[in-house]
């Protein structure tokens, strides 16, 4: 069990579905249609498997060590161990050997409150250096992470392409949860999916002459693209540098795409795709400026040091983007990375240059570097942002941007709903562990690099994101559209608390929302299967047709509303929602004002929204009595390849976050281990005015009375009181919900219309894109045809003349006498050409007789006699 | 024998060698005269077994034993007759064509170790090459008729041996290269020792090869299931239709004395040639050893014994070709073709290839499990290259990893030579 | 007599060669049935090989060409038989359209 | 007797064989059946396969047996069975054509007989007994040669004619991919279809 083998597993693992993929495209076709969809889940259970493999080993050779988060929460104040305090205290030091660094950060008083005991600890903690501090928060010494090239793709100067791999407890966590879910849904939809298996006979698109549409089934193509997507995104997963993330970033678009347009003959699929695609374009295009801006400073792709020389010695132009970002020199805090300096600081640079002009050809950077740094010290201590500040901020807007549309933030979230035009089973895999999951993945990839400006921006989008998204779900009556508000306003969840610098509990949200996401999601399609209709209005009462679905799904919106026995047990769900609200209250009481506040209140009001809509969606599909008879005596339990993975995917969302007993192994202290080395720090940005506390305070034994307990009551307490709302509106029928409409109507307007978004976006984008282009197109048919037309007549004019003069008079005249020449030497000499072959061997026998009595008579007699 | 004339009666060198000849000429023209005679009666007789019936029982005793000498009387006295349109002299030479080339392939044939009338460094290439001309006799034969049916015949009988050539040259070649000669008389001494040392047993595909090899020389001598050119029931006789007599019986006697001939290769080839299933002779030390010359009375008598042997197994792959030939039904020209194209050369390929990786990865053959045997595995132990290095004086030219005496050339290694430049 | 007691040279070889060479143009020229033509070029390729061979020979010479000659003649050999497929080929192709094999017929690309 | 002690076997048997080529060539030049000119193109190259023999190039020869004997002369024989038709006497050439071939002939054989004589190291013989036949073992070198490796050059000097660098691998892969493009090539032409002009005037009617 070597951890040298983790490289290969899940290398085998990325590919296995890749192979799938061009097994299915070369030969899928001709293969029996059931077959596809062995290859594919074969392909993806065996990667699970591996990854698991992985898993173990990782298990097996960095077991998580007390100190971690849930060690933390259960083991008694007096045997705390110093790591929280260590952390906290180390960026309490003024004087440590590395001074504020990270610009504007100054020794906050708030930290210092916040931690009482932390600064009982300090004395010995204070001693340490932080190359000690280091090596203990990465576990004992153990490398936290494994990089490496796999294959050098070409070196072109300063850029090496190569193909990579980065692997941390974040990487395997991740390799785990999307396969054990695109396992569950390959299974799901090779029963979902079998009426592709034959003649598909589309029920939503008529033909002209009124009959549906018939064409053949398409089983095998949905199978190849699920594998396509299950490899780009466990790529995704395990790439090494940027570049890599680059490409199975948009490979994962790309699939979205193709299963999203899945039924290309309907015209809301294929706009579905389209939108998704084109939205998705507009965050890439931030993502590329971030990417160039980090490229442009750091003059590297890859994440960590990549041992380029393979002799053991970092080469300092292969240090890693996380290693210059949050260098050992600067106590892992953020700092601005002296490419980035040398960058915009070209005034500087210039006059160094002329004033070096022998080491400046030497390439000698070394007293350069120097320089710049001094100059950087000079302007923080002026309190002026660094050189190169803007440009990390760049980096980091622009990144945040490709996730914003992967993962569907406000103002990009609009394609996410759409995307439901695309089978279940595709939604399931869009909404849980691929495309979505990757955005969010990728903040928290990319969290050593971001800024406290950026972060605040992550923070706003997130909590706009949740609280919008949950509001339009209320209202939403199809089933599917529902569970995309809601996944929108989970990951506004997720994006608001990596922005508020809980880093543990987005990335923890992102695992238990994956499960719980992918349950409902395929839930909701194992109704959708049984009754033939999206639209919950028609259901009801499903519950006693269809047991196993109702109280997966139970299971599932139980979950994702955090409900649990307060500090026992709980769903999923809590662990990770809790977490975050949590961090917001910590944030509240760093911040004063009601930008502090503010993120706290609209989270906990948003966990009331979301168990209020879900309960809403649960009562309205399985409880009461049917409101559609004909498709309720129509409905019927899905088949076991549909309900199986239901199961697995409950049990999952129900235990994936418990701390297993008697093991010190839980998916916090995994992902813990993969915390990026020095975020969990307090930090201040003095642009803003504002501090990120330390996630580790909001756990904290001292703190329990002040951040635990209140957090988990109140979260509780909504969660209870969104169910209760459902159940008193739609469960139980108290108050009748036709009712509510009317008096909240133009809230009920506002929400039924999504915010009015899409007509917001048609109204400011696409109208006077219209506009433009119809004005454009004008300028160019009037002026610039007439323009080119008017060139082609007076070429075609030069032309003309040109021939007739020159090309008919001269050329022809000079090339017909050539060739009546040559005519008449070869129509002389065809006389020769007799056809005769006994002519011909009688020439050559002449000719060789007579060359040989030419050259010994003539030239050299000796030769012959 | 030559040599036993020249050097022990001290005879001049010509008569010594005319004689030698001569002796050698009668013997063999014998032999193959009492084998065809033979042969005849026991296709006869094996055919009547085949169909449940006695077969000739009347001329000569209870078995028949004269019914072939009576019919070549009667063959004798019959008419020597040219049809009107046939070409009188290429009709009249055909047979003798067919026959001679059929006979001086006996010449490259060893009958034990060292009983070769002409010892050729490349007997298995000449017995080949001369056995492709026998089907020379049968075209010329064919189209000097001047019918239609021998004509047939002819073009069959050239398309199917061409054709057949090519898969029996492949496994012909197969021996030659686990043994690195084409000497046949060295094929057979490297094959000495328990029966487990023949090449037939050497690795799967030599086994598979040599059935491929049988099935090409059955075709290849005209024998049912591939006796298109004689088909009687299509085309009357087939290149025979026109020939009666003397010059048919020679046609009949080249083809018996070509399936002795290829039976007498497959043994020597596969199946050990004259060496037995078990080495008496060399347990009790009267076989000739290798390169050994001198004569002595207790190897004479070890050679009569191997050349009884040799005869044996050739005998019995004759009798293998007749029992094929009244068991299986004829193939039409196209099946012929297919069999060739298709299976047999592709099979031959195969085989060759497998028994080349075979012998180059020295995987294990059963000869291996034999704790003792007294020639030896039957393994390349051609080493040219070795012995021309040192005759040149140049023996660090070839890197040797292990003794010099017995190597497969498998590890023998040709180093660039710039690396000894200091001694040239 | 002369010739039975004499020592074989490589001109004796030549001689033969020479022979061949010659009957082997002059059949080319003077059969009209192309494969006559095919044959005297068997001929002038046996001619050459047989130069090929006597010059490799040592028993002929000291200073020989080695086992270059048989080399060259090996590979003589195997065109001239690769030649022969095709040449026959033409000859079939050749009779099939014109119903005859005399070469002089064959002059549809007389200037 | 007396003669029998003093001939030289090896003379009397290129003799014989040197006849026996150069006659059977004659008679395939003056021959007008076509099979009996094969037929004497047999027995021709045969006999020159025994000359090959005598010269110490027993491969060779056999090769030249195999080959040509075996193969292209049941070739050619096919092409005259299936080329055959009653009339070969028609494709006599004229009188004329063969005196004027005649002259040029022998010109070019006392060219060529002058030129074989001329050279004097040609004519004389190797000075030592000529070697056992027994002794001669081709087949080995030949296939080394072919295969690019030369075991009868390792006593040279020259590195660069050691090393192999005048072996025959190259051109030996080049000829057996010449040749299975010509087996190919003339199967292919053999069976391609033929446009042969109809009765009807029609030039264009397939008649396979």
């Amino acid at each position: 069990m070597d951890t040298s083998l983790l490289p290969i597993l899940l290398g085998v693992a990325v590919l296995l579905p890749l192979a799938s993929f061009f097994t299915l495209l070369m030969i899928g076709r001709w293969l029996p249609q059931s077959w596809s969809g062995y290859i594919a889940t074969t392909a993806i259970v065996t990667a699970g498997l591996l990854s698991f493999w992985s898993l173990s080993i990782w298990l097996f050779n960095h077991a998580p060590e007390a100190g971690s988060h849930q060690t933390a929460e259960h083991v008694a104040s007096g045997q705390m161990p110093s790591v929280h305090a260590r952390l906290v205290a180390q960026h309490d030091q003024p004087d440590g050997p590395a001074p504020a660094t990270i610009p504007g950060q100054e020794p906050s008083p708030e930290v210092a409150s916040h931690s009482p005991e932390a600064a009982s600890h300090s004395p010995e903690a204070a001693s340490q250096s932080p190359e000690a501090e280091h090596t203990s928060a990465e576990h004992g010494g153990k490398k936290h992470a494994y990089t490496d090239d796999y294959y050098l793709l070409g070196q072109f100067g300063r850029l090496r392409l190569t193909i990579s791999y980065y692997i941390d407890s974040l990487t395997l966590v991740m390799f785990c949860v999307v396969s054990i879910i695109a396992s569950c849904i390959h299974f799901y939809s090779m029963g979902y999916m079998h009426e592709e298996e034959g003649v598909f006979t589309d029920p939503e698109v008529t033909m002209k002459d009124g009959s549906l549409l018939k064409r053949p089934g398409r089983y095998w193509v949905f199978f190849m693209y699920l594998s396509l997507f299950c490899f780009s995104m466990l790529g995704l997963l395990l790439a090494g540098n940027v570049a890599m993330v680059f490409v199975f970033w948009e490979l994962v678009g790309i699939c979205s795409y193709f299963l999203i347009g899945f039924y290309v003959e309907r015209k809301s699929a294929s706009n579905a795709a389209n939108k998704a695609f084109i939205v998705n374009r507009i965050g890439d295009f931030g993502m590329i400026i971030g990417l160039m801006a980090l490229w442009t400073g750091l003059g590297t792709l890859a994440f960590g040091d990549v041992d380029a020389s393979g002799n053991g010695t970092i080469e300092k132009a292969e240090q890693g983007i996380f290693t210059q970002v949050r260098s050992e020199e600067s106590g892992y805090c953020l700092a601005t990375p002296i490419g980035m300096v040398r960058q915009s600081a070209r005034g500087e640079v210039g006059k160094w240059a002329r004033q070096h002009p022998e080491a400046a050809v030497n390439g000698d950077t070394a007293e350069l570097d120097k320089r710049l740094r001094q100059l950087q010290s000079e302007r923080i201590s002026d309190g002026k942002t660094p050189y190169g500040y803007w440009l990390l901020i760049i980096a980091g807007v622009g990144i945040f941007c490709g996730c914003v549309g992967k993962s569907a933030q406000f103002p990009l979230h609009v394609w996410l709903p759409d995307a439901m035009e695309g089978p279940t089973p595709v939604s399931a895999l869009v909404h849980s562990a691929t495309m979505v999951a990757a955005g969010v993945y990728l903040v928290g990839r990319f969290y050593p690099v971001f800024t406290p400006e950026v972060l605040f921006v992550i923070a706003i989008i997130g909590v706009f994101t949740l609280f919008m998204a949950a509001t339009i779900a209320i209202t939403a009556t199809d089933i599917k559209r529902v569970l995309a508000y809601s996944t929108i306003s989970q990951l506004g969840y997720m994006m608001m608390a990596l922005g508020l610098g809980g880093w543990l509990a987005g990335m923890l949200h992102l695992v238990t929302h994956a499960f719980f996401k992918s349950l409902l999601l395929m839930c909701s399609g194992s109704v959708i299967h049984a009754v033939h209709t999206n639209e919950m209005p028609e259901m009801g009462g499903l519950r006693k047709k269809m047991p196993y679905t109702a109280y997966t799904m139970l299971v599932g919106c139980l979950a994702i509303s955090g409900v649990c026995l307060p500090f026992l047990i709980g769903f999923s769900g809590y662990y990770s929602k809790d977490m975050i609200l949590e961090q917001a209250f910590s944030f509240r009481g760093a911040n004063a004002g009601w930008l502090g506040s503010l993120f706290f209140v609209t989270a906990t009001g948003g966990a009331a929204i979301t168990a209020f809509y879900m309960f809403r969606l649960w009562f309205m599909t399985f409880a009461g009595s049917p409101r559609n008879e004909h498709r309720y005596s129509h409905a019927y339990e899905s088949p076991k390849t549909i309900y199986v993975p239901l199961v697995i995917l409950a049990v999952f969302a129900t235990a994936v976050a418990w701390h297993i007993p008697f093991v010190s192994v839980s998916l916090q202290g995994l992902l813990e281990q993969a915390r990026p080395t020095g975020t969990a720090a307090t930090v201040t940005s003095s642009m803003l005015g504002m501090t990120w506390p330390n996630e580790h305070i909001a756990h904290l034994d001292s703190q329990w009375w002040t951040i635990k307990f209140p957090v988990t009551m109140l979260a509780t307490g909504t969660a209870l009181g969104g169910i209760l709302l459902a159940a008193v509106l739609y469960g139980f029928g108290v108050v009748n919900p036709d009712d509510v409409r009317r008096r909240f109507n133009l809230i009920y307007r506002f929400l039924i219309n999504k915010w009015w978004f899409d007509e917001l976006y048609d109204v400011l984008f696409v109208k006077p894109l219209h506009q433009i282009s119809h004005v454009v197109s004008r300028i160019d048919q009037r002026w610039i045809d007439g323009l080119i037309d008017g060139l082609a007549w007076s070429v075609r004019w030069f032309a003309r003349t040109w021939e007739r003069v020159v090309d008919q008079g001269l050329v022809d005249g000079v090339v017909n006498v050539v060739g009546r020449w040559t005519y008449s030497i070869g129509a002389s000499l065809r006389v020769v050409q007799t056809g005769s072959l006994r002519q011909y061997v009688m020439f050559l026998a002449i000719a060789l007789i007579a060359i040989f009595l030419i050259v010994s008579f003539f030239w050299s007699p000796t030769l012959a006699f | 024998m030559a040599e036993f004339f020249v050097d022990r009666l001290s005879l001049s060198a010509p008569v010594g060698y005319t004689l030698a000849a001569l002796i050698q000429c009668v013997l063999i023209v014998a032999l193959i005269g009492v084998a065809a005679l033979l042969f005849i009666w026991m296709e006869r007789k094996i055919s009547g077994r085949i169909q449940d019936r006695w077969g000739p029982n009347r001329v000569g005793g209870k078995f028949g034993w004269f019914q072939t000498l009576a019919d070549g009387m009667k063959l004798l006295t019959k008419e020597d007759l040219a049809p009107k349109d046939a070409q009188v002299i290429l009709f009249r030479l055909a047979p003798y064509v067919s026959f001679a080339a059929s006979f001086s392939a006996y010449l490259a044939l060893p009958f034990a170790d060292g009983w070769v009338i002409a010892p050729m460094t490349m007997g298995l290439f000449f017995i080949l090459a001369v056995l492709g001309l026998e089907v020379f006799g049968v075209i010329l034969g064919g189209y000097a008729s001047g019918s239609k049916w021998s004509l047939f015949g002819a073009i069959r009988q050239a398309a199917q041996v061409v054709s057949y050539e090519v898969p029996l040259a492949m496994c012909a070649v197969v021996p030659v290269f686990l043994c690195g000669t084409m000497d046949l008389v060295a094929i057979g001494e490297k094959q000495a020792g328990l029966f487990t040392n023949w090449l037939v047993f050497h690795d799967p595909f030599t086994f598979v090869i040599f059935w491929v090899y049988f099935t090409c020389t059955v075709a290849s001598v005209n024998r049912s299931p591939f006796d298109l050119p004689e088909a009687e029931s299509e085309l009357v006789a087939g290149f025979l239709t026109e020939y009666s007599g003397l010059r048919w019986s020679f046609f009949f006697m080249a083809e018996y004395s070509s399936m002795l001939l290829v039976s007498g290769l497959a043994a020597i080839l596969f199946f050990g040639g004259w060496n037995g299933p078990l080495p008496i002779f060399h347990c009790i030390g009267w076989a000739y050893q290798q390169s050994e010359t001198t004569w002595r009375l207790t190897g004479y008598l070890a050679n009569l014994a191997g050349c009884v042997n040799f005869l044996a197994k050739a005998v019995l792959g004759v009798t293998v070709m007749m029992w094929v030939r009244w068991t299986l039904p004829r193939l039409r020209i196209d099946q012929v073709i297919t069999v060739c194209l298709k299976y047999c050369v592709p099979l031959a390929a195969i085989c060759f290839v497998g028994a080349l990786m075979w012998q180059t990865l020295a995987w294990p053959s059963p000869n291996d499990l034999v704790p003792v045997t007294p020639a030896g595995k039957a393994g390349v132990r051609e080493q040219w290259v070795l012995q021309q290095a040192k005759n040149a004086g140049r023996e660090n030219l070839v890197g040797v990893s292990g003794p010099a005496t017995d190597m497969p050339v498998t590890d023998i290694v040709v180093r660039p030579l710039e690396q000894e430049g200091g001694e040239g | 007599m002369y010739l039975l007691l004499a020592q074989i040279t490589v001109a004796h070889y030549l001689v033969v060669g020479a022979v061949l060479f010659v009957t082997g143009v002059l059949c080319m020229a003077t059969k009209r049935n192309a494969i006559g033509v095919l044959i005297g070029i068997e001929l002038v390729l046996n001619g050459a090989n047989l130069n090929f061979i006597a010059f490799g020979s040592k028993y002929l010479r000291h200073d020989t060409l080695g086992f270059d000659g048989q080399l060259i003649a090996l590979f003589v050999i195997v065109l001239a038989a690769a030649e022969a497929a095709v040449a026959l080929a033409i000859a079939l192709n050749f009779y099939n359209n014109h119903t005859t094999i005399d070469v002089d017929k064959a002059e549809d690309l007389k200037g | 007797m007396m003669l029998l002690a003093t001939l030289d076997w090896y003379s009397l048997f290129f003799l014989l064989f040197a006849l026996l080529t150069c006659g059977f060539a004659v008679g395939v030049l003056f021959s007008d059946n076509i099979v009996h000119m094969a037929f004497y193109l047999t027995l021709s190259l045969g006999s020159c396969a025994g000359l090959f023999f005598l010269a110490g190039a027993p491969f060779v020869g056999a090769m030249q047996l195999m080959i040509y004997v075996g193969g292209t002369v049941v070739l050619l024989a096919f092409g005259v069975m299936l080329t055959a038709n009653a009339n070969f006497s028609s494709l006599r050439i004229p009188r004329g054509g063969w005196v004027v071939s005649l002259i040029v002939g022998g010109l070019l054989l006392v060219l060529l007989l002058t030129a074989a004589l001329r050279v004097e190291s040609w004519r004389t013989p190797r000075d030592e007994a000529v070697l056992p036949l027994a002794e001669v073992q081709t087949a080995t070198v030949l296939g080394a040669g072919l295969t690019g490796v030369r075991v009868d050059k390792l006593h040279e000097d020259d590195p660069v004619t050691r090393r192999g660098m005048s072996g025959y691998l190259l051109p030996f892969v080049i000829i057996s991919v010449h040749l299975l493009v010509v087996l190919v090539g003339a199967a292919y032409m053999a069976r391609t279809r033929i446009y042969r002009r109809s009765a009807s005037g029609n030039p264009r009617s397939r008649t396979g």
